[in-house]
Parts: C-alpha cells; sequence; structure tokens
C-alpha cells in the first residue's frame, strides 16, 4: 500500500507529502535568497531598542494585549448579529428544554405533513 | 481452545464486559492502595483498547461481526425454531461501529493516562475511574449494539456517568448546575428514544435494528419515531440550537472528562447516522431528512464559531468550537443523505461527502481532545481559564504550547495537519452538491483559524508576566497523554490517503449499505 | 409574549402528532406477535423459569439487565461523589 | 431526630418481616411476579424505615457506608461473574448453563402450566439474588449519603 | 374511542409532564415532570403488549394459556430502575444546588451563560 498516495476528492486531489517537500523547498530557497542580503546589524546598539518617539519604553506587563482588546471592531462589525444571538443562551434550563421541544415540534410538521 | 482463539471469538463481548467488571470492582481496589487502583484501571483501560483493536481488525479484514448474547453460538442470530426472527441482544459490529470503536480506545487511553496526574490531588477517586469506565463502556455498547433498546439502555449509561463526572467538582456549584443541565436535558432525550423504541415494538414486534429495518415501511407511526430520534439525538450531540448544554458541561467538568465527552457526544452522533442510514435507508424521504441535517450542521458551523469568538473562558470557547466542528460532521453526512436515492450523485460526490464527514469525526476527536488537555494543563499549572488573566506562558510551558499549535493548526484546517484532509473532502464534495454550503464552511474555517489565533496569541505569547513567573511545565503523564494524541494527529495529516482507504472508506460504505447489515444479522436476504 | 406562543404552539403540534399515534394503535390486538409468541412457547424450556417476564428480562435480554444494574451503580457513585467530604482546594483543576 | 418509642419498636418489629418477604420476592423471582429488583426495592423500603424510626447519627453508628458499597459491589461482581462464567465453559456471554442440568437450579421445565418447582430457572436464580443484593445496597446507601447532604447542610 | 383509552390516557399524561417540565420553575416540580413522563412511557410500553383477555405471562398454575406479550413487561422493568436513578442523581444536584446557591427556582440558576 502506498503510504504518499494523494487523497483523490473527486474534484481535485491533496498529497500532503509532496506539499511538505514543496514547502521544505520553499524554505530553503527563501533562506538562501536572506542569506544574500548583507546584515548591517550590530548588536547592543541603538537597533536593538525600541523607538517610541522619544517616550520612555514601557515595563513588560503593560505592553502585553489582552485578550478582550482582540477582534474589537469584529465584534463592533457584527454587533447586530451579536445582539440577536447572544441574549439567546440565557442559563435558564426552561428556555434549553423549550428550544428542544419546539425544534421536535417543528421536525414533526416538516416530516409528518410535508414529506 | 488457545487463549488467542478466545479472545478474538469473544472480543465484541470482552470490549464492554471487562471495563465493567473493572469499574465494578473499583471501589473494591480503592480501599487497598492508590496505586493499586491506577494499575487496576489503567490496566484494564489498556486491555479493552487492545481488545477493541482486535476487533476492528477482524470487521476490517473479514467484514461484520455479530454477537448473539446467550445463545448457543456466537453467530446464531436467528434460531432454527424461529421462524426467522431474531430474539436475543445482538452485536452488531460492522465497519462503522468499529471504526467508532478505534477513536473510542485511543482517546479513552490517552486521557485516562492523563487524568492518571491529573486528578492526583483529589479525593474519592476510585468512583472518578469507576464513573470514567463506565462513560468509556457506554461508549462501546452504543457503538457496536445491534439491539435498540440496548442502545438506549447504554445512552443512559453514558448520561448518568457523564453528568456524575462533570459535578466531580462541586466548584462552588457551578458545576453541578452544568451537569444538572446537561443531565436533564438528555434525560429528556432518552425519555424521547424510549418513545421512539415503543412505537417501533408495537408495529413490528421487533427491537433488533435489522430487524426493524427489514419491516420498516416508513407509515405516519415511523415518522414520528424519526423525528423523535432526530431530535433527541441531535441535542445529544450538541447540534445547534439545541446546543446549549454543551458549552456549559465542557467548560465546568475537569478537562480529561470534557476530552472524553467529545468522543461521547460522538456516539448520539454515531446514533443518528445509524438510524438515519441503517432503519430507513431509501424507504424514507431522504431528501427531506438530509436536508434537515444538513441545515442542522450549517446552523451548528456558523452559531458556534461566531459565538466561540468573544469568549472569555478558554475551555468554553473551545466547546463552542466542538459545536462548529460537529456542523462539519452533519454537514458531509447529510449531503451524503440527501443524494441517496440517486445512484449516479452519490457515486459522484455523495460518497466522497459522507468519506469526509466521517474522517472528520475521528480527526476531530484527536484535535479536541488534544485542545481540551492542553486547557486543562495550562489550567493545572495557573489555576484559571479567564483567557485576560493569562499571557507569556510559552516561555515555561513549551511542550503544551507545542501541542496547543499543532491541535490548533489542525483545528482550523491548516495543511498538513489533518483537520485539512478531512475539510478538503467536504469542501469539494459540497461544492458539487450546493456551491453556498462549502463556502460558508469555509468561511467557518477560516474564523475558526481567527479565533485560535486569538487564544494562542493571548496564553503563550507576549512577555512574561510577572504573576506566571515560576510556573512549570505540565507533569510527565499529562504530556505522554497530549503527545499520543498530536503524534496521531500529524500522522494522519501526513498520511491521510491509506487511512480512507482502510478506515473511513469501509465505514462509509457499511453506514450506506442496508441490504449488508440486515443480510449479516438475519442472513442472506 | 414570544416564549409563550412558541410553547402553546409546540405543544399543539405534539399533542396532534400523539394523538395520532394514539388512534392508529389498537389496544388489546397487537398487529405482530411473532417474537413475544417465541418467547412463550419456549421460553420454559430454554430458561426453566415459569415467569416469562423473569426469562425475558435475565436471560433472553439479561445484558439488559446488566446495563440496567449498571445504570444504579452509576447513580449510587454519582451520589457518593456529590456528597464526597472534599479536602481544601480540591474544588478547582488548580494542583 | 428519633422518633417515638412507639415507632421505633413497631419499626424493630416489622423489620424482620419485611427481610423475609423481600427475601421471599427474591427467591421466588422465577416462578411468581417479582423478582431481584422488587424484591432489593423491598428490603430497601425497611431500610428506609428503620433509618426514619431511628435518627440518621444513630444509624451511622451500626451502619457505615463501607458494608452496604461492599454489598453492592458484591451484587454486579456476582451477576457478571455468573455470566462471565458462561465464558469459562466455553459458551457464549450470558448463556444459560445451568439450566437442564440436572445439578443446582437445573430441574428442565416441560412447556405448559405447572405448579412450579423451585430448583429450576438454571442461573436466573443467581442473578435474582445477586440482582437483590446489588439494590438492597444500592438504594439504602443514596438513602444515606442524601442524609448525610443533609446532616452537612445542618438542616 | 374507549377501547384506546390507555393510549389517550397515554397522550394525555405525557402533554401533562411536558407543560410540568416547562412551565414549572422549582426544580422539584420539574423532576416530577420527568416522572410523570417516564411513566406516560412505561404505560406506553405496557399497554402496547396487552392481548385481549390475556392472563400474565406466568406459567405457575395459570388459569389460560393465552397470554400478554412479555417483553414490554421487561423493558418497563429495566425503564423504571433506569426512572429511579435518574431521580436519585436530580435530587442529589437539587439538594447540593440548595446548598451552594440557596435556592432550587430554575431562573436563578443561571451563573453559566452566554
Amino acid at each position: 500500500m502506498d503510504l504518499t498516495a494523494p487523497v483523490l476528492t473527486g474534484y481535485g486531489m491533496w498529497a500532503p507529502v509532496a506539499w511538505l517537500a514543496a514547502f521544505v523547498a520553499a524554505t530553503i530557497v527563501v533562506y538562501l535568497l536572506w542569506k544574500t542580503g548583507e546584515s548591517s546589524y550590530k548588536k547592543g546598539t541603538e537597533q536593538g531598542r525600541p523607538y517610541l518617539s522619544g517616550n520612555a519604553e514601557p515595563e513588560k506587563g503593560a505592553v502585553h494585549i489582552r485578550a478582550s482588546n482582540l477582534y474589537w471592531g469584529f465584534l463592533q462589525a457584527l454587533k447586530g448579529y451579536y445582539d440577536a444571538i447572544v441574549p439567546l443562551h440565557t442559563g435558564i434550563l426552561t428556555d434549553y428544554m423549550i428550544w428542544f421541544v419546539a425544534v421536535t415540534a417543528v421536525l414533526l410538521v416538516i416530516v409528518g405533513v410535508l414529506s | 481452545m488457545t487463549l488467542a482463539d478466545f479472545i478474538v471469538t469473544n472480543s465484541p463481548a470482552l470490549v464492554v464486559a471487562i471495563p465493567l467488571f473493572a469499574a465494578f470492582t473499583c471501589p473494591a481496589i480503592g480501599r487497598i492502595s492508590a496505586v493499586a487502583r491506577n494499575l487496576w484501571v489503567m490496566g484494564a483501560m489498556v486491555v479493552t483498547a487492545a481488545v477493541a483493536f482486535i476487533l476492528a481488525f477482524r470487521v476490517f479484514s473479514t467484514g461484520t461481526v455479530i454477537y448473539v448474547f446467550g445463545a448457543a453460538a456466537t453467530h446464531l442470530a436467528v434460531p432454527l425454531d424461529s421462524g426467522g426472527i431474531p430474539i436475543r441482544i445482538i452485536f452488531t459490529v460492522d465497519a462503522m461501529s468499529a471504526f467508532m470503536e478505534i477513536i473510542c480506545a485511543i482517546v479513552g487511553t490517552s486521557v485516562l493516562l492523563y487524568s492518571l496526574s491529573s486528578e492526583s490531588k483529589n479525593t474519592s477517586l476510585e468512583g472518578y475511574y469507576a464513573l470514567f469506565l463506565l462513560m468509556i463502556t457506554g461508549v462501546f455498547g452504543m457503538v457496536s449494539t445491534g439491539d435498540f433498546f440496548n442502545f438506549f439502555v447504554f445512552l443512559e449509561i453514558l448520561s448518568l456517568a457523564s453528568a456524575g463526572l462533570i459535578a466531580y467538582r462541586i466548584d462552588g456549584g457551578l458545576a453541578v448546575e452544568a451537569a444538572l443541565k446537561y443531565f436533564i436535558l438528555s434525560t429528556l432525550g432518552a425519555i424521547f428514544v424510549l418513545f421512539a423504541i415503543g412505537i417501533y415494538y408495537g408495529q413490528y414486534d421487533a427491537l433488533n435494528i435489522a430487524m426493524i429495518a427489514q419491516r420498516m415501511q416508513f407509515t405516519m407511526l415511523d415518522k414520528i419515531a424519526l423525528v423523535l430520534l432526530v431530535a433527541a439525538l441531535a441535542m445529544k450531540c450538541g447540534a445547534v440550537p439545541m446546543h446549549f448544554w454543551t458549552p456549559d458541561a465542557y467548560s465546568m467538568a475537569p478537562s480529561s472528562v470534557t476530552a472524553f465527552l467529545v468522543v461521547a457526544s460522538q456516539a448520539s452522533l454515531y446514533g443518528l447516522f445509524r438510524v438515519v442510514f441503517t432503519m430507513y435507508n431509501i424507504t424514507m424521504n431522504c431528501v427531506t431528512v438530509g436536508w434537515i441535517i444538513i441545515i442542522l450542521g450549517v446552523l451548528s458551523m456558523v452559531v458556534g464559531v461566531t459565538m466561540a469568538i468573544p469568549q472569555k473562558d478558554i475551555k468554553r470557547l473551545m466547546a463552542y468550537h466542538a459545536v462548529s466542528q460537529t456542523g462539519y460532521m452533519l454537514l458531509g453526512v447529510g449531503v451524503g443523505l440527501a443524494v441517496l436515492g440517486n445512484a449516479t450523485l452519490t457515486s459522484a460526490f455523495g460518497f466522497m461527502a459522507m468519506e469526509g464527514g466521517i474522517f472528520h469525526i475521528f480527526n476531530h476527536a484527536m484535535y479536541k481532545g488534544l485542545l481540551f488537555l492542553t486547557a486543562g494543563a495550562i489550567f493545572y499549572r495557573i489555576g484559571t481559564r479567564d483567557l485576560n488573566k493569562m499571557g507569556g506562558l510559552g516561555h515555561t510551558m513549551k511542550y503544551t504550547m507545542i501541542f496547543f499549535i499543532i491541535g490548533a493548526l489542525a483545528i482550523a484546517g491548516i495543511p498538513p495537519f489533518n483537520g485539512f484532509a478531512s475539510k478538503l473532502m467536504i469542501y469539494e464534495s459540497v461544492y458539487l452538491f450546493n456551491p453556498i454550503l462549502a463556502i460558508i464552511a469555509m468561511v467557518v474555517s477560516i474564523l475558526t483559524l481567527a479565533s485560535f489565533v486569538k487564544v494562542f496569541h493571548s496564553v503563550f505569547m507576549g512577555p512574561q508576566l510577572p504573576e506566571y513567573a515560576d510556573v512549570k511545565e505540565a507533569p510527565l503523564p499529562m504530556l505522554i497523554g497530549m503527545g499520543i494524541l498530536a503524534a496521531l494527529v500529524i500522522l494522519f495529516g501526513l498520511f491521510p490517503q491509506p487511512v480512507v482507504d482502510m478506515l473511513v472508506s469501509p465505514a462509509a460504505h457499511a453506514l450506506a449499505d442496508q441490504s449488508g447489515y440486515i443480510a449479516s444479522v438475519l442472513g442472506g436476504t | 409574549m414570544k416564549k409563550t406562543v412558541v410553547l402553546i404552539g409546540s405543544l399543539l403540534i405534539l399533542s396532534v402528532f400523539l394523538g395520532v399515534m394514539a388512534l392508529t394503535f389498537t389496544f388489546g390486538a397487537p398487529k405482530m406477535t411473532d417474537m413475544d409468541d417465541y418467547f412463550l412457547r419456549f421460553g420454559q424450556e430454554q430458561t426453566g423459569t415459569n415467569n416469562q417476564c423473569t426469562s425475558v428480562t435475565f436471560d433472553f435480554r439479561g445484558f439488559d439487565t446488566l446495563g440496567e444494574s449498571t445504570v444504579l451503580f452509576c447513580a449510587v457513585i454519582g451520589v457518593a461523589l456529590i456528597f464526597r467530604k472534599m479536602q481544601a482546594g480540591e474544588e478547582h483543576e488548580n494542583e | 431526630m428519633r422518633m417515638s418509642r412507639i415507632v421505633r419498636t413497631a419499626a424493630d418489629i416489622i423489620y424482620p418481616f419485611i427481610l423475609i418477604f423481600g427475601l421471599y420476592i427474591v427467591a421466588h423471582g422465577h416462578l411468581t411476579p417479582g423478582g431481584g429488583f422488587q424484591g432489593g426495592a423491598v428490603i430497601a423500603t425497611g431500610g428506609a424505615l428503620v433509618i426514619v424510626a431511628y435518627s440518621y447519627a444513630e444509624v451511622r453508628e451500626w451502619l457505615s457506608g463501607k458494608v452496604l458499597m461492599g454489598q453492592e459491589v458484591i451484587g454486579l461482581v456476582g451477576f457478571i461473574g455468573v455470566a462471565l462464567l458462561a465464558l469459562a465453559f466455553g459458551q457464549v456471554f450470558f448463556f444459560n448453563y445451568l439450566n437442564a442440568s440436572g445439578s443446582l437450579f437445573g430441574i428442565p421445565v416441560p412447556y405448559g402450566i405447572n405448579a412450579g418447582e423451585l430448583n429450576t430457572g438454571g442461573f436466573v436464580p443467581l442473578m435474582n439474588f445477586s440482582v437483590g443484593c446489588e439494590v438492597w445496597g444500592g438504594l439504602t446507601l443514596v438513602i444515606l449519603y442524601m442524609l448525610s447532604g443533609l446532616e452537612k447542610e445542618g438542616c | 374511542m374507549l377501547w384506546n383509552l390507555p393510549f389517550i390516557t397515554v397522550v394525555v399524561l405525557t402533554i401533562i409532564g411536558i407543560v410540568t417540565v416547562l412551565l414549572k420553575k422549582n426544580l422539584i416540580k420539574i423532576l416530577l415532570g420527568i416522572n410523570i413522563l417516564e411513566s406516560a412511557v412505561n404505560l406506553f410500553l405496557v399497554s402496547l403488549g396487552y392481548r385481549e383477555g390475556g392472563v400474565a405471562p406466568i406459567f405457575t398454575l395459570a388459569p389460560s394459556e393465552l397470554m400478554v406479550l412479555p417483553t414490554p413487561q421487561a423493558l418497563t422493568l429495566t425503564s423504571i430502575v433506569i426512572g429511579v436513578a435518574t431521580s436519585a442523581l436530580v435530587l442529589s444536584f437539587a439538594m447540593v444546588l440548595h446548598k451552594k446557591y440557596g435556592t432550587v427556582d430554575i431562573d436563578k440558576i443561571r451563573r453559566l451563560k452566554e
């Protein structure tokens, strides 16, 4: 049995090993290109330090971006959707059971009557 | 009869009997010493996994295996004097069941190894391990039984054991609240399932799945029973809009239990597929039911991933992702169901969609279990699940970070990990069925990647925070448990085609082939 | 308000379909009885019990009974875990 | 709190009869209505009567959870062991190897209405006994654990 | 319709149980509703197995050879025990929640949401 045979999806194919070989080759090429550039980087000089337009560098804990600050824009863009979908998750068990019974009823109508 | 023959002959019974016996004796063994208890439980789990692999090998090499409880011979499904009806409880292990058993064996072993150290500091652990083994028993029984009332019994075993384990850490009542929600909902679902069983019994006087399938006429009562079963089992596997118990239960349970709850929910998914494919194959209106499952799947994908993005609790976020990944399986298999009546479409893309969905079950069990275990390791070390309080753990927990990266890339469908292979199969076959569904699936995959980038950044990246300066790496058994799953994720990502050939494609064919299932139980028809 | 409408509607639909179910079955005359006739005819010789309910419960469907005792065991262990005496700091997953 | 002397004396007197009745139901499970679960439930009801008559603290002095848990484990292990013995005999799991074997519970029963013979039933009476033992222990244990939760609650 | 009265009773019991489960706010009453549903299912199973004029399927001094179907009674036995186990677990959950939250009102047990 050929381990590296591709997955034929009927529409295309997927050969992970070949993909990995191409990936490694591309990485080597990129590395060679990167080696050709001459390095003007000097350790321990001003280059190493961040330049915050003259301001003092804040200490480590302050620069860490907390999780709730990420994707603020995404949440704002979809605000209407989230205002609709989040309140559905009321922690009340009764609502959950009403959802269950209502879905059962809707499926009963769909399967029992319409088909 | 040598031991090997004995094990091979009785493997369908032993795969359930060994964990049952170990669970029954666990409270007594726990009295002796903790080491003896751990050795006993781990040995039982390893033996069970070995027997499950033997059974799966037998199934994949020689076809469907049946085991008749209490008959004169293991394969004597239909007594000679009974006029061609099966009267006893029959385990019918076909390729799909063997596939699910492989999943349960792998995840159960690694998760139990993980919990040996993650739960080591708690009280009354013999009860914990007994319930854990009973969960494993429930999954094995659900996926390998061929009797519908027996399926219900194992469903209840799974529900009670899961509820008891979700409430294991009282956690100021939060865990008990989550367990209560999960348990009352699943009890309601189980009552619906029992109603459906009564309907089948009253019509056909049969409890065997093959017998019901052979006598199926799709009357009005069968429609009602189908709806009850589909609703109950879809609720049990956490499909939107019946997914509300999922984030609560997954986030409040101990992480090892959560990683196995994923497999437990997929056992209900297996039950759903078994009902629609084996009991009502083409006697029902495949297009309607297929579209119902597809719509449930699309809703699960979209709502799950969009609800996951603003979450603050890491395990809750992963639980919403579990809902969203369940949608992929429902989508793939639903497409396969919708075109089941049409031979040309089925051969064109129906089987590919089903194979994608079934392969995704395997992959999802692996990488979602891995992600929950990494979340548990982080929680074990720093004592909080709040993403806003984390940061800079990559400096200290390097192996955990590597495992998390593997799992996150796999769930986001980044090549060359295993999530990509199954998602690609789903995308391309679903695109031939309906392009919009494929596009929705791709968008959901992108959102999954975005959400996990957020988690990775806020947990591992950034400067080392002063409060976590002395955090150590997770203990070794936890790392081993995670490593098994991570190695499987990479392995099945690199060599998907052999897996598809050996496991997934036989499973899909066994699922779609109703007459073969009936013939394997009732003899040639 | 919306909730009550959904509730009443689904209850009506459920009652209608369950009523159809109730009127389809005929009480006292089961459609097919072949499996149970087998139990009644051969149960005594094959299991040696006069009580056919017991023979079905413990012999023909004995595995269900094992699962049923397992369910009771699950409940007992679950209750024992709920009411166990917890040591300090055990309530969180933290070491 | 413990109840009055009348209730306690009545419970003392009634409990043996409940025990005998439950054991009768268990033992004749394969001949008459009843069986392991019913008999075990009856005996557990007697246990509940005693626990209600005397106070929880008093009952815990003679009756520890370990004993009941051991009883339940013995019942379950006996059940699955009786079923697993069939494998040891080279038979199928849950095969009724004792029926019509002439040995214990092994008298063959022909088809038809008969007066009932206690020494029949294959392994069904053994399973009845083990299940009765398990249900007896389990239900009493549930009551005891719930009362312990109440005690901790302080009400 | 009188000969179908048991099945109609099953429907009535089911609706009563679902209404109890969905409308009551007390956890204990919700559990009672679930128990009503379980008894409805048990009645359904048992009445499915009834045969006109049949006696209990026990051959010990049986009055006649015409007996009702034994299987539904076995299934009912199993589901009864499962119901007992369910009730025990839910009641202990309710006790712990009452101890921790100070209430069994299902509207107030909602610390886990969104």
